[in-house]
């Protein structure tokens, strides 16, 4: 049922209602409000129990094994969201002055430096809100470089077709024409091909490392070569960071711009949705397009104080990204994990997600599922492709999905990257236990037995869940993304 | 080893089955010199408590100031139940609803949420959320952009009192598509409507309007609109949802209403927390859905005809569509949105309007107060929604920083972002400030003002 | 799967784990402990799923509707339960010293206050830390007023019938011989027995008014007299002050002492089984006699200053009945929510919970169903006896309440008060909705249509829930209270 | 109304279905003249945000202190994680779990935390929790009586050692059945064995056992237990549970072990709180579980043969015996409860030792630095876990002011508590004190002692 099918004329949460103020309104009767808006009329408790009952319906890593690929859906630790919660933090406005704001600043001062040391890079901001504007941020800034060099003919960024959306999308942002290189059957990037289509057009390629197919691309320091040779940059895609965190920096591969995803490489919770980060780091070339604002550090009076640099101390910024900075409480939450990992952890990051992607390929392989990529390791993730499965019993990788639910997993991935068919990105995280691992796999055997003996069990899941599945072509044909108030019944 | 679960035996049952020696073993398909060394420049790991201790300590730095500034995030009282919900693990730990079937509880809340913003701006569809009210703002100008089929022009009239973060975000990520933004003058802190007409019969994709503006003044927003709609541009309205509850929905402005309406989330029950997470939200008339960038919830039926929700309209994303996506936005603001949702279910319209009328009231209490100190002048005569500008007889910073030793934190020094406005101070009060409050502000205030003297 | 079974030798939540100090132990080797103790060994996201997910199978206030008869199962505002975990409230230590805790002691200080003014009673103390410790003290004062007097040969508590168990528990406990007073076919007491059974070796009597026949006790001013005159003391059991609050005070009704269940009527959570807070309030005739340590109040130099009083300035007091200041966090809570309701707000508590009692009734007898005191007013409660089901299908209250699980609803209190045969005690709360009460006697009208048509179905009850009807003869025949350890796998 | 969903329509209907003419009808049963007028003592009510404004204001006054009191409550590191999860919902707002089958998480959590109390104390049954250490230790009194079958005895022999609170508390709950509780002298802080000696051949039901005692000293208590045991009495250990990560188990006291354990369960993460909700523990030898006074949790099948949970051997209960059950208890401390089992998962046994062992050395250090400052007395040869006593030059109370306006609690001044001893301190350090807090203390301390000179 609807919050908006719970309520009654008049009712409310009355104790969220602060004492009357009594005075004369100034406002102008022209500029008032004329129909009031249908909010929900409910209790406190309605609310409280409606919300608690929605949360139920979801799956998450607090409830679930959740190795869905590209999204590092590792634990999140409640002490990071404890630190970021702490009432000095909540109460701070984003525009208090920077007297007030000391302790605010130092964090996000040694954020930049820990984000600095972990990948090799000479700067960093925080700005941007997500994985999608740190690469935003960073395109602009390779066009900021090139255009400071009146190199206005690189129109073209580069994109392997493995590529996750967000980079052809883009590019295009960036006001660039986006040309996909092929990847090879290995996959690792066609490099031959990529020589042929660089070029003075080319502002840069962008890249994940390890690729979204599950592998490390080795011929990297060829391609920085050949890229950097016609005068184009190197982006650097951080959505896989996890995979190497402490083990390789991609500022050591010859990356010169790159964003992490702080909301899967440094544990902060994704919100099922969001909120996210992704700042950028950049090499020493790019360092004077970072978006700002910016922490800096000074010494006065033999004590360290810290200040916002802004467009006056980076004039050729990209410019801001935001109304102030960013996802603050987002980078706090990245800093406490740091702070929780440090040195040593760091490296360990890298070290087991690997170590558990490459165990559950070598158990699935095991139990007779098809890797993609059978001659290669796995990083921290690695792909299924259930065209074996789809041809002998007709059961594809989506009702493996599906069914998956059924067993208290959430799905991976599906059908993502696109050159894999039927593929399942699996990246089940450093911090799961073997246990989870095993038992993952032992549903996937299960699934196939049912596959096996009774398709239309697997084809017709998830049979468990809140609903079965659902018709996305009519929610798209009959679009229903408001609610209408005429008086329909959901039974939701 | 933190958040790692691997015991020693588990690592070697692990690596034999794999058939390698060591977890290093793995890594061999990176070149031997491209891979780290130590990282020194990190510290050892911390325990939680210890990490804690230092966390509090640098929390507690900047904690116990009164604060009166605005400009853009408010200090509303954020109820008790709404975090304790939105931080349960279901909400907070899921990724992105792309599995429907186990993602139904953040589903239905977002199918919600659109309907909510829908009922407060007046308008057809809501997106699921954009990063902030900036970001969302440079996303409704491209948006207008493409949607505008009587115009084929890339530049937007942008008022001059829209807030000056905000023009430079929208201008930072506008800008690579050879849009233009032209910036209207201001009289006397609103749109001076004698310039604006020296614009009419130019071609112009759109025209953003604020409101309130900038200084917490009202834009005549109507006047505006039909002027634009008049010239085939579309409008687009930034507003600060709460006014909402008081101020003329976007839909309902002049004739026609406003074609899309976007702004800053966070006055719904997010914390100040130093600009975010908030969330930007983005509604619009239908004919514009299909220029929506982001997730739109949409609901339909399962095999069984039962209703459900899903992500629909994905045509739209990059995802799907990728160079030709609507925007490259993929990660949202999800878990504010959630809190957003839950603060509009407590509140209601009722309570809404009466947080902002509390807010409207304290704010017109304090500028009557200000305005009988001497040597402080306040514009008394014109409407303000719960900010507003005093000019003092000297600079703001100096008055901050005075009154800040004393705790209370008055205002934004304008001339940190308008120059030749170092004397003016941007002074927000909401509901969470008392009458006490209020008479402790005058009276440092004034304090302050005669201790220069 | 216990938390025991997921297990791995080795394993835990290292960041948990404090910074190492070095030292040398002072401990001398013979007390040191020889076998380590079998605690889980699990990771912390382990531990937050685990716990989530069994979270996840409990009914609750705020997931569901739980008219639990006896228990008051309001909403528990979560404001309340935000201001008692301010960090200055969760850091105090209940030792500190008075001047570091004057915040606290004047919560403490205006509760009593508030307490007694709803109470209609001379003096609170706060101690008790549930209902049963609160009739505890109430009955120990009893016998330090008698003894006080020297009146030894008082002996004996009545208790009607339908008295709650803790009542005849607590008299035990108490050194007192229990006498059980008949209670009518209309739910009163049956005055005349009382007569006959008061005398010199009168105590006193102990009372739920209402009762827990969900009906007000009409002749208590008789009562009152009655014990009264035979030199007996009235002590009231506040379970139900829910129903009054705000209508009636038990001081007014005659009462010389009284307890608070905070945990029902002052919407303190009740966690699964506890904690909750039971304060008693006492006539002045009791008043030197209250468990310490009470709040007191002084002005110095125009300023209220509050202190603790203790043995030195109560010393008849009847002691002391924990180490430190009972549940003090529970009276946070209820401090917090009496804020809340504030004055206007205590009256509406007893009118809309009786209002929600009466319309269930009428609707459930609209129904059909059979009420055990139809010519009475509900109180907050009312009892439904399923004797007529039972008889026609062969499904007895027991198997109504199991199915009303499987509707989404938490049963009401089944099989008490024990003089009513087949009973469902039904109590709604004031916080409920209009439309949660329909949907409740919808499904119950449902469930009797099934009972009609297929009595299995019921029998067999829950089907919807983690687990079917339990074996609870198994569970004290075979007591399995401390896993084994021994290799045996659950399931659960 | 707050929290009161009835709307004018709504309360219509209802009159008119149950057939009355107004709200106030409904009470007529009860006499008029007793019906209450105005609460005038009763302010009006508040806001959310007024109460928790008042509240923080509140909460603050006691604020900001380094705490280095023991006495029964400890401040150990409480993991984000435990009440996070502990005040979801589902656990926080569940009544007792009556209905088995709706209340399986609740049930197995308890399993878990009996079968964890067990592992701890070295014993066989656990019940699910009492009020507090003292009431905790009250019923253990009285278990011991109802259950030593060698003993008709209602006396028993306490150790002058326990904590003077517990003493109170547990005469004043078995007072009224003629119960005498006997005080052992003391000796240098620890029971002194030679008065216990005079003790031998007469009739004791049981003698309690505090481990550490109330001083931090540890007393001999495999000593203790063989005695009390030759003599037909029942031991009862009164301990710290998370001592009890270094020291012996009570079922490894002496050749045969305590009978009972009980003790004050706050230190598994709950917070000091001003002394509540804590928990009582008690765990029994398996002979005496039909004296357990409370809740107890078992495991059984469910009638397709799939494993559960229910209470169990409830013909011990208020609910079922009545007059004749083994207590009156009946809501006990659940919440506190499901945060502990949470703690101990978290910590395990090793991390508790750890715990443990940082506390002891913590304590070993500053009463190692304190011995060195002048005027200080501290006894370092006598062995403690994490709390000691100091005796100081001049009243502690004097001390513990100055010390509070530096923002240090420095310990309890023990004259409160035991008269003659106005000079002493007991001070208790543990894991969340680092070195540098050690230094402060000491620093602090000198100078406050120096002062006054
Ligand atoms: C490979 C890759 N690149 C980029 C992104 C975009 O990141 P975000 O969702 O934070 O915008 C993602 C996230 O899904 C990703 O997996
Ligand atoms: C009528 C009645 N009296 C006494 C009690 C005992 O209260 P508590 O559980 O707080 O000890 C209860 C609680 O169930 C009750 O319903």
């Amino acid at each position: 049922m609807l919050i908006f099918e719970q309520g009654s004329q008049g009712r409310g949460a009355s104790a969220q209602r602060p004492e009357a103020r009594h005075g004369e309104s100034g406002l102008p009767a022209n500029l008032l409000r004329k129909t009031p808006a249908k909010l929900p009329e409910v209790s406190e408790l309605q609310v409280v129990r409606h919300f608690t009952n929605l949360s139920r319906k979801n799956f998450s890593i607090d409830t679930h094994f959740y190795p869905l690929g590209s999204c590092t859906m590792k634990y999140n630790p409640r002490g990071a969201h404890r630190a970021a919660s702490l009432p000095g933090f909540l109460k701070r406005h984003p525009l208090a002055p920077e007297a007030q704001s000391q302790g605010f600043l130092a964090c996000l001062y040694d954020l930049q430096e820990i984000l600095k040391e972990v990948t090799g890079m000479a700067g960093v901001s925080l700005c941007p809100m997500a994985g999608a504007q740190g690469e935003f941020a960073g395109v602009a800034m390779i066009r900021a470089y090139h255009d400071a060099r009146q190199d206005y003919a690189r129109n073209e960024i580069l994109v392997p077709e493995a590529a996750h959306g967000t980079n052809p999308a883009t590019a295009v942002m960036c006001g660039y024409k986006v040309r996909e290189i092929p990847v090879r059957g290995d996959g690792d990037v066609d490099l031959e091909a990529l020589k042929l289509a660089v070029g003075p057009q080319t502002a840069g390629i962008m890249m994940t490392n390890p690729s979204t197919c599950g592998v490390f691309e080795r011929q990297i320091e060829q391609i920085a070569k050949t890229v950097h040779e016609a005068g184009g940059l190197l982006y650097y895609d951080g959505a896989n960071l996890n995979a190497i965190l402490g083990k390789v920096r991609p500022g050591d591969m010859g990356f010169d711009v790159l964003h992490m995803n702080l909301h899967k490489t440094f544990a902060t919770p994704h919100g099922g949705g969001g909120p996210g980060s992704g700042p950028v780091a950049v090499g020493p070339r790019l360092q004077a397009y970072l978006p700002t604002p910016i922490v800096g550090r000074e010494e006065r009076d033999g004590k360290a104080v810290y200040r916002w640099l802004g467009m006056d101390d980076l004039p050729q910024s990209m410019g801001r990204l935001s109304a102030f900075m960013g996802n603050a409480g987002i980078l706090l939450r990245a800093y406490a994990y740091a702070l929780l990992l440090g040195k040593e952890g760091m490296h360990r990051v890298g070290e087991f997600s690997t170590l558990n992607a490459n165990y559950m390929a070598a158990l699935l392989k095991q139990a007779g599922f098809t890797l993609a990529y059978p001659q290669r390791r796995a990083t921290h993730e690695f792909i299924l492709t259930m065209s074996p499965e789809l041809k002998k019993f007709g059961v594809n990788a989506m009702d493996f999905a599906k069914r998956l639910l059924d067993y208290g997993y959430h799905a991976p991935t599906t059908y993502f990257p696109l050159l894999v068919p039927e593929c399942l990105l699996i990246e089940p995280t450093e911090t799961e236990s073997i246990d989870e691992l095993e038992g993952f796999v032992k549903a996937m055997a299960q699934i196939r037995a049912e596959a096996e003996n009774s398709p239309e069990l697997v084809k017709g899941a998830p049979l468990t869940q809140p609903v079965r599945r659902l018709d996305d072509v009519r929610a798209a044909r009959e679009l229903d993304v408001n609610y209408s108030f005429s008086g329909r019944v959901a039974e939701a | 080893m933190p958040f790692i679960p691997h015991t020693e035996h588990d690592i070697a049952r692990m690596l034999q089955t794999i058939g390698v020696g060591s977890v290093n073993e793995l890594f061999d398909e990176i070149p031997v010199h491209l891979r780290s060394r130590d990282l020194d420049g990190i510290q050892p790991g911390l325990s939680e408590m210890a990490m804690l201790r230092l966390m509090s300590e640098r929390a507690a730095q900047d904690d116990g100031y009164a604060c009166y500034i605005g400009a853009g995030a408010y200090e509303h009282h954020v109820p008790a139940a709404v975090w304790d919900i939105a931080t349960r693990g279901e909400f907070m730990t899921a990724y992105t609803p792309y599995q429907a079937e186990a993602s139904q509880g953040t589903l239905q809340l977002v199918y919600e949420f659109q309907t909510m913003m829908c009922q407060l701006t007046g308008l057809d569809v809501s997106n699921a959320s954009m990063y902030d009210g900036a970001s969302a703002l440079s996303e409704a100008v491209l948006m207008a952009i493409r949607g505008n089929r009587k115009s084929k022009s890339k530049k937007v009239l942008v008022a001059g009192s829209l807030h000056p973060n905000y023009l430079q975000a929208v201008q930072s990520i506008v800008v690579h598509q050879q849009i233009t933004l032209e910036v209207l003058p201001l009289q006397g802190d609103v749109l001076d409507m004698a310039a604006l007409e020296q614009q009419a019969g130019q071609d112009y994709a759109a025209l953003v309007v604020p409101q309130p503006n900038f200084f917490g003044r009202l834009e005549d927003v109507h006047t505006l609109t039909d002027w634009a709609h008049a010239q085939g541009m579309l409008v687009i309205a930034c507003v600060n949802p709460m006014a909402l509850a008081l101020l003329s929905a976007p839909g309902e402005w002049g004739q026609n209403g406003a074609d899309i309406a976007t702004g800053e989330g966070q006055p719904f029950g997010l914390p100040l927390a130093s600009g975010g997470p908030y969330f930007g939200f983005l509604t619009c008339k239908e004919a514009l859905v299909r220029q929506m960038p982001g997730r739109i919830i949409g609901r339909t039926v399962d095999l069984e005809g039962k209703p459900g929700f899903t992500l629909t309209l994905q045509a739209r994303e990059q995802h799907i569509r990728r160079s030709k996506a609507t925007s490259n936005i993929c990660t949202n603001q999800g878990l504010a949105v959630t809190a957003a949702t839950i603060y509009l279910s407590l509140l209601g319209f009722s309570g809404l309007h009466q947080v902002a009328q509390s807010s409207h009231l304290g704010a017109q209490a304090l500028r009557q107060r200000l305005s009988q100190l001497e040597g402080l002048r306040v514009d008394l005569d014109q409407p303000v929604f719960h900010e507003f500008v005093v000019r003092l007889p000297k600079s703001a910073q100096a008055v901050v920083a005075a009154m800040a030793a004393q705790g209370i934190l008055p205002g934004l020094a304008l001339g940190e972002f308008l120059p030749g406005r170092d004397n003016e101070l941007l002074v927000c009060v909401t509901e969470t400030k008392t009458e006490q409050d209020l008479e402790r502000y005058v009276a440092v205030m004034q304090s302050v003002l005669t201790e220069g003297q």
